[in-house]
């Protein structure tokens, strides 16, 4: 039972104070779009980061361990291996 | 019989992001889903009792609100914390309300085929 | 094999979201799953504009459209959104105008429901 | 006497803001200033839909622009963000299609701008 | 030499920890629309605050001292008597 | 001849916003204003080295930003506090900008006639 976080915009954009308590442990979280510039802020939500390469190559950014680049066919294995998503 | 939830985290006069989201959760009461709304950030404040939109020339949507008794709507969850950052007791809501701290609201989420964040 | 519906609520101004979502898509298909409907909602309704006609150099948002069309996916508008933000109901090309409960229906059969924006 | 610019960034679907600009407008006039221009920018633009039509219990959004027009208040719609976002320029209605050079100008020499979003 | 700068959403919505940098002890600060539901949030910013009456009475908010009502006559003499205005 | 301050705080790809900014300043310049525009929060990672948005299918403004060299706009500047938060240097920057610590941000504010938040 885990849930798929969907992020689109830098963390400032959100309320991360509330947020990072309706993160579990066993989640996921996703980045794209604009999300991808600010990794190591989402770091307080979870240990490793799922980014989309895509959106992170267009921006200039390098995906380094313990974070990990996924394609729109892992997106779509993401959305399938958990119980719900929420674009936040 | 799905469980769905509908998010709101938006100021009660940000666009119409709550208004949509009343629509959304009462089409799901409609076809009879296990339909839950959950306010949480500024959108606690769409709750709020004592306002009224019409001296604005607006559509008073907190009256529609209420319909959502009406139409059996039970499962009606506001942030705990949320509440206590707008000075907000839940006597202060206009409907009856569930407060949630966010271990609740996270076993909520856990509970739901689909969360829709409106 | 699952059933998906997508459904976008930011206006055809946000390229980004937009190509996010056509890719998204795309990609639903090549595992062979299914898209029982697109919809769009909120400000996602303005995409049914037909008055769309960007320059070259920019996404090709009607193209996009189209193609899912062609995939003989159901591109769904939202009448009660798209009422209230003024869009012309009687030209709106590939998506046909539904009513919520339509959408709604559609969302409790599915297996994921997938939010952009 | 002052002569003010006005600028609306947010979508029709924003009825707060709205009616914060008509009632500002009017107040401005009260006053004895002039209001030089009144521009629908971003997705302001879509205000200049024709088919903006709600229910009575709603904002009547489209008579307060007549209101302000019957004031002969220059309503401008920015027509590089108005193509941007699908919107039909054939008919705008009090709304005249501008370029961003034009208001920029009438902005450049009011003492004042005020946005609204 | 003095700003107006006015607010149409809950201070949560901005990145306060700059916006307080950015604004001077001579400066003014107009609540209107939601930005009147968090007026105690909004002190940070100025020792009274200016908040648009119409707005706040229709979201049941009791305007009281320091801060002061505005109607939209007072509105617009603020931006008169001010140098320039930003609406963040 | 008068003072125009456009400033930007939305993320690169939030919209259009940076583009709405990017037409506004290069308007001001055009009709000989002495227009200025500030980058703040995450703004300033649209002026980010390394960045192509064709690979997206999108349009490459970034290279636009570039044009405001060629049309004599000079006064580009960036927060300060901004650039170290996204972990920036003003040599990683696109154009030549000039970061400005908040004392000069509220110095540039109050030379202004408008500022125009976009």
């Amino acid at each position: 039972m885990s849930t798929l976080h969907i992020f689109s915009k830098p963390i400032s954009y959100y309320d991360n104070a509330r947020l990072v308590n309706l993160i579990q442990p066993q989640d996921k979280v996703l980045l794209v779009s604009d999300a991808c510039y600010s990794i190591n802020l989402y770091r307080q939500l979870a240990a490793s980061l799922l980014v989309l390469a895509e959106d992170a190559s267009a921006r200039g950014i390098d995906i380094v361990k313990p974070d990990e680049c996924q394609n729109y066919a892992d997106f779509v294995a993401l959305t399938l291996s958990t119980s719900q998503s929420i674009t936040w | 019989m799905i469980n769905v939830l509908v998010l709101s985290q938006h100021a009660p006069f940000d666009d119409m992001h709550i208004r949509d989201a009343l629509d959304m959760t009462l089409i799901f009461a409609a076809i009879e889903q296990n339909i839950s709304w959950l306010f949480t950030g500024p959108a606690v404040l769409a709750l709020k009792k004592g306002q009224e939109a019409e001296s604005l020339g607006l559509k008073n949507y907190f009256k529609s609100i209420k319909t959502l008794e009406i139409y059996d709507v039970e499962n009606i969850y506001v942030c705990e914390k949320s509440l206590i950052d707008y000075n907000l007791d839940i006597n202060d809501l206009i409907i009856e309300a569930k407060a949630l701290d966010f271990k609740a609201q996270r076993d909520l989420i856990t509970q739901q085929q689909q969360v829709i964040n409106l | 094999m699952a059933r998906f519906v997508l459904s976008l609520h930011s206006a055809p101004s946000d390229h980004d979201t937009t190509q996010r979502l056509y890719k998204f898509a795309l990609a639903c298909l090549a595992q062979g799953h299914a898209i029982d409907a697109i919809f769009l909602y909120q400000h996602g309704v303005f995409h049914a504009s037909e008055h769309i006609n960007l320059a070259t150099d920019e996404l090709a948002i009607k193209s996009l459209w189209q193609q899912l069309h062609q995939h003989n996916i159901n591109l769904m508008l939202c009448v009660t959104a798209a009422e209230k933000r003024g869009l012309n109901l009687a030209t709106t090309g590939v998506f046909s105008v539904a009513g919520l409960a339509e959408f709604a229906m559609l969302a409790s059969e599915a297996d994921k429901w997938v939010q952009f924006k």
